[in-house]
């Protein structure tokens, strides 16, 4: 009856709390998906052809950039409200360089607006390297990318501003996006410039759906990069990313299906501290099922006498006590 | 007692505040520090990239270890390790409260580049005569002015009779600019920018909300639905309605506006949220992953 | 010259904002009641707030600021009155912003101020509540909380009665607390995730429990909160200003109070939970309640509006 | 001038304030830019202040001096390795120079390489529960009722063998359930060529069924945003204007 008893033998040790019972499912996944990443970053890097679907999205950016050319109005960008630079901010630049790379070469202006200084210590670094490497970096302003504010709705007022002074063209929104999504999309759509908009925060995607002219929805914003590039980097790590989809997938189909069959009927055992304990017959609970035991680990509780640390000497600054 | 509770036993990294040794010991630090940072100055172009790939990997390294790397079982605060495994990971547990604070830290040391980037944008449009130049005055003047009395009256607050200033009867100049400016402007216009959004809902709504493609249709189906639910008048006479039909049945008890709305978030709401988070989930991981080995080629370079 | 259906598509967006404004403003001239029916999870939050022990000592988040006081003020307000009532010690602190221990104490001020004119006792300072100020990071400040409560918020300081600030673990609300299971209550008032954050690091300790958990969020977490709710993770919530309206309204006529028959407020989950009818009781909830029904309404009619002007334009562009 | 004035004041300044930037509902005008330009001004004011208040004198200072034993609280000891983060913040600022810009990224690399290790060591905490709470029973463990009775004035025992079972609603719930989270999920699937109808199916029903989802986050984020406007607007009529203003003309 007792399926951990050999998982068990692992609390004998003194290490590894993280690993009893089935705490070390978890770390273990973590790793599988990892290495499907890197398996396919190694196969793409190999030189094989691999295959990403259309999306509509991110096929805009470039209508987006030739419309502001033809207007010669400026191509605003945003990426997103993260507090500190992260990937996300990473990922949004790194499509805003595509983008200032093409709007470089038809010397169209942008405007780069930060909300984190982190943010735009990067953007900066990276939009200078762009128009160097087109050769272009006497048409690069500094200021075109620029530092707003790092208060929401500051932030807000003054990109919303921006966007009615310069009569941009084209503006993408891409990134953490809150609240204010919605101020940004408006003012932007009030001036009949075209939006490319996509938040990480689920909850904003609606209104970005309600008010802009394309959307990325959830990780497809992760995808564009790839897809744009097609560098192999990217577009392996990308199979990797579905491959981990995949596994997830499979995990709640088989998951839901067993959890099905092991909760019919009534148990006499229940799992307490992670020890199997007889009690009276009773219908049985979802946490009696095998997958609940692989995802709530719960190992029993192990006392472990160590030597004690020599206590600090009292010191004066302490006064003592 | 509490106080022995709080101390901190002292070992080569800490001294006590104030004390020469800290003091050395600090200068010595910013020395070595200032000097790596010259060296770096003159370091090749092709050593550069593995410069920085290293930063980051040992940097994210310490999360990863923290992670993975076994954790002692049932260790208590005064106990010593039993062996080196267990030394390394109470070693990383214990740095955990330093190397929180880093990400915070170094991006509050960056913020200075963004305010130059304010000054010079601002100061360019004064200097040029631009159209504008009296906005971007009137922002350096706002800004000084919020400074100033900001860190003043924090100042005050700090000493003895700091308490005392929660009651405006006690207040000086310090404090009523201060407060003038930060609820009577900062506080104030926040809420108004974010009241905004509601004029921009109604006529987002107003222009998308079309029944053009069956997409369209669900959305507004969904939305308007819990619209009405929101609409406590609405809603209640609905239910009481329901139950009058219903007298205990169940079922029928279903049909309750309430119900509905809340049948629709449990169900679709939170699975379709989930499902989208599964995905960006893996991408963020992936995307870390690619940063931490320096397998992304960020930005510009190609 | 456009067709009607056209025009009924393309109303100018200056005509709709002055509607809008309109509808939200005469509204609040008036006072409706609305009937309303508490939600349980709301019941929930007033019930856990009226079976806390007198004088319990209380960790509370107040996570929110000015841009979204139209909800979390009201939600604080309320919480706090009831919390006093209750002769709670309260910790104030602040994961979210760093301007959110500064709009909290403005706000108590504010309720002292209140206080005072109904010559009531005052909500004390070091004796009643403390301000532990505000930890950036919400994921680790929760984190330190969560395992090393007194680590979290050591060296920090508050101000006794005109006294020079002192060490926050030796005032009355947080003496000889080292952990958070000690505590029997831990409060959110967030506009923000910060109470995802709390959900995912609190996790009941073998040995000295936890805390229960209530949040008041804003509407635009109840979707997130629910779920925590359903899977009984919090012990109720307050969400947005339909939750805070339910809370005043609770706290007007209780539940099952004052018998089971004659209850306004009926549920079978409790016995009875008083109510204590008093002016005070109505706040925002009650103020802005009814306005919201028209703004919602009016916000249905244009998209009706808007997709009759599709159909008819459909129509006359056929013939 | 007492405080009461002083409130009035500062309310007809916010009000002026509130206005000016709703003038931009109307269109771009020089009132709109001037509040606008306040506003951000006094916003970066109060980051600067908050930068040291609230930031680096509590979370970096502090711990790299110390504290001194003040009235009845305790010494705290200074880490001064903490000062190695200056020079590392400093080398951010040499992104304005056209030889050293390069250094900008070493800090920039650290706060990341932070974030990813991050990633791989909350990745599991924050989507294991969600992986476990989504695998849920789809078939009923009991067909006295095809629905959950309803459970008022039950006895304790009763209730919890209620609660226990799964009945049939429940088990469609569940299935709805999963199945959304499998057809979103699908949806998201790039790098599969959706030859096979099947496929092209679940994509298709995990569109729709994302827009229920997103519909419904609509719904519930309208209460928020318009009670957010009503509170302005209770501030300017009632708070300012009723209570405020008029009885400054009204004779006493």
């Amino acid at each position: 009856m007792n399926a951990f008893a050999g998982i068990h033998a692992v609390a004998q040790m003194t290490v590894g709390d993280q690993y009893r019972d089935t705490g070390w499912v978890g770390i273990a996944v973590t790793f599988v998906v990892a290495s499907f990443i890197l398996i396919n970053i190694y196969r793409a890097r190999g030189g094989r052809e691999l295959f990403i679907r259309r999306i509509a999205g991110l096929n805009a950016i470039d209508e987006a950039i030739g419309r502001a050319t033809e207007m010669g109005r400026p191509v605003l960008m945003v990426p997103g409200l993260s507090t500190t630079i992260n990937a996300i901010a990473v990922q949004a630049v790194n499509i805003f360089a595509y983008v200032s790379r093409i709007a470089a070469r038809f010397a169209n202006p942008i405007l780069l607006c930060c909300y984190n200084a982190a943010v735009y210590t990067y953007a900066q670094e990276t939009i200078r390297d762009v128009y160097q490497q087109e050769g272009l970096a006497d048409r690069y302003d500094t200021d075109s990318v620029r530092f707003v504010s790092d208060r929401q709705f500051a932030f807000a007022a003054g990109v919303s501003g921006l966007i009615l002074r310069e009569q941009t063209a084209a503006t993408f929104f891409l990134g953490e996006f809150y609240a204010e999504s919605l101020i940004f999309a408006e003012t932007a759509n009030s001036i009949g410039s075209i939006q490319v908009a996509s938040s990480t925060e689920t909850t904003q995607t609606p209104f970005f759906i309600a008010a802009c002219d394309y959307v990325l929805i959830g990780d497809e914003f992760y995808a564009a990069s790839a897809y744009l590039t097609r560098k192999p980097i990217l577009v392996g790590s990308l199979v990797g990313q579905d491959w981990s989809k995949l596994l997830i997938l499979l995990i709640i189909v088989i998951g839901s299906l067993v959890n099905t069959f092991q909760i019919q009927g009534t148990t006499e055992w229940e799992r307490k501290d992670g020890e199997w304990t007889k009690i009276e017959t009773r219908p049985k609970k979802i946490s009696d099922t095998t997958m609940s035991a692989i995802f709530k680990p719960q190992a029993p509780e192990v006392t472990i006498d160590r030597p004690k640390k020599p206590t600090p000497a009292p010191t004066p600054s302490e006064g003592g006590n | 007692m509490l106080l022995a509770q709080v101390a901190v036993e002292r070992g080569f990294w800490s001294e006590a505040p104030n004390s020469p040794a800290l003091w050395t010991k600090l200068s010595i630090c910013l020395i070595i520090g200032l000097a790596v940072m010259v060296g770096l100055m003159f370091v090749p172009v092709r050593a550069r990239r593995p410069i920085i790939g290293m930063c980051t990997f040992i940097a994210g390294l310490y999360w990863v270890l923290l992670y993975v790397w076994p954790k002692p079982i049932d260790r208590q605060p005064d106990e010593a390790p039993l062996n080196a495994v267990e030394g390394v990971a109470i070693w990383l547990e214990e740095s955990n409260k330093f190397v929180v604070s880093f990400t915070q830290i170094l991006t509050a040391l960056l913020l200075g580049l963004g305010i130059f980037s304010l000054l010079t944008i601002h100061l360019g449009k004064i200097r040029r005569r631009h159209p504008d130049a009296l906005f971007s005055g009137v922002l350096l003047a706002s800004m000084l002015l919020m400074i100033t009395f900001g860190y003043w009256d924090y100042n005050q607050r700090q000493g003895e009779a700091g308490a005392l200033l929660d009651n405006p009867a006690n207040w000086t100049f310090v404090q009523y600019s201060r407060d003038f400016l930060f609820q009577g402007f900062l506080q104030e216009m926040d809420a108004a920018m974010f009241s905004i959004i509601a004029f921009y809902i109604l006529s987002a709504a107003y222009r998308a909300f079309r029944l053009r493609s069956v997409e369209a249709t669900i959305l507004l189906a969904a939305a308007l639905l819990v619209l009405v639910s929101l609409m406590g008048a609405v809603s209640s006479a609905w239910d009481t309605q329901v139950r009058a039909i219903a007298n205990g049945n169940p079922f029928v008890l279903n049909f309750q506006l309430s119900e509905i709305s809340m049948w629709i978030r449990n169900t679709f709401q939170t699975s379709s949220i989930r499902g989208i988070q599964f995905g960006v989930g893996i991408g963020a991981l992936a995307m870390g992953l690619r940063i931490w080995l320096g397998l992304e080629r960020t930005g510009g370079q190609d | 010259m456009p067709g009607l259906g056209a025009k009924l598509q393309a109303m100018p967006k200056q005509i709709i904002y002055l509607v809008l404004i309109t509808v939200t403003t005469i509204p609040l001239f008036f006072d409706v009641a609305v009937p309303n029916e508490p939600l349980e999870a709301t019941q929930d939050y007033y019930a856990t707030l009226e079976q806390l022990p007198e004088g319990s000592r209380v960790l509370m988040a107040s996570d929110w600021t000015g841009s979204t006081r139209g909800e979390s003020k009201g939600a604080f307000r309320s919480t706090l009155n009831i919390l006093i009532r209750r002769k709670a010690k309260i910790a104030f602190y602040s994961t979210a912003d760093p301007q959110a221990p500064r709009v909290a104490q403005d706000a108590i001020n504010e309720l002292n101020a209140e206080r005072r004119r109904a010559n009531l006792p005052e909500f004390k300072r070091w004796e009643d509540w403390i301000s532990l100020g505000y930890f950036p990071d919400s994921e680790a400040a929760n984190n330190g909380i969560a395992n090393d409560l007194q680590g979290a918020f050591s060296g920090r300081k508050d101000f006794p009665p005109g006294a020079p600030p002192r060490d926050v673990f030796q005032s009355p609300v947080l003496e000889g607390i080292t952990k958070v299971g000690q505590i029997p209550l831990l409060l959110i008032v967030t506009a923000s995730k910060t109470s995802n954050f709390t959900v995912e690091r609190i996790k009941p300790d073998r040995k000295t429990g936890y805390p229960k958990l209530l949040f008041a969020v804003t509407g635009v977490m109840v979707p997130e909160t629910q779920v925590f709710y359903q899977s009984k993770q919090i012990a109720g919530y307050c969400g947005g200003l339909k939750g805070v309206y339910d809370l005043e309204q609770l706290m007007e006529n209780g539940i099952n109070f004052p018998s089971k028959k004659e209850a306004v407020v009926k549920s079978d989950k409790y016995d009875v939970v008083p109510g204590y009818p008093s002016p005070s009781n109505k706040g925002q909830g009650t103020r802005y309640y009814p306005t919201l029904h028209f703004a919602l309404a009016l916000m249905i009619l244009l998209v009706i509006v808007g997709n009759i002007g599709m159909a008819l334009s459909k129509r006359e562009a056929r013939s | 001038m007492n405080y009461e004035q002083y409130i009035l004041l500062r309310k007809t300044a916010s009000v002026i304030a509130t206005l000016g930037l709703y003038s931009v509902l109307y269109k771009e005008n020089k009132f709109y830019r001037l509040f606008e330009h306040i506003f951000l001004g006094v916003a970066a004011g109060w980051t600067v202040v908050a930068l040291w208040t609230e930031t680096l004198k509590a979370a970096w200072w502090e711990k790299m001096v110390g504290t001194e034993a003040a009235a009845g609280s305790p010494a705290t000891d200074g880490f001064f390795a903490y000062i190695l983060l200056l020079p590392i913040g400093l080398m951010g600022y040499f992104v304005f120079t056209k030889k050293y810009n390069w250094m900008s990224r070493i800090p920039i690399g650290i706060i990341l390489g932070l974030w990813s290790g991050q990633q791989v060591q909350i990745w599991w905490n924050t989507y294991g529960p969600q992986i476990d709470a989504t695998l849920k029973p789809v078939v009923p463990t009991t067909w006295d009722s095809l629905i959950v009775p309803s459970t008022a004035g039950l006895a304790p025992e009763q209730l919890a063998k209620v609660q226990s079972q799964i009945y049939l609603s429940q088990a469609i719930n569940n299935f709805l359930f999963v199945t959304t989270v499998v057809c979103v999920l699908s949806y998201f699937l790039f790098s599969f060529n959706a030859q096979n109808k099947s496929l092209q199916r679940a994509n298709m029903l995990g569109r729709y069924l994302l827009m229920i989802g997103f519909g419904a986050i609509f719904g519930s984020t309208v209460m928020t945003r318009f009670t957010l406007l009503i509170d302005r607007m209770y501030f300017v009529w009632i708070e300012w204007f009723r209570d405020g203003i008029l009885p400054l003309f009204t004779p006493r």
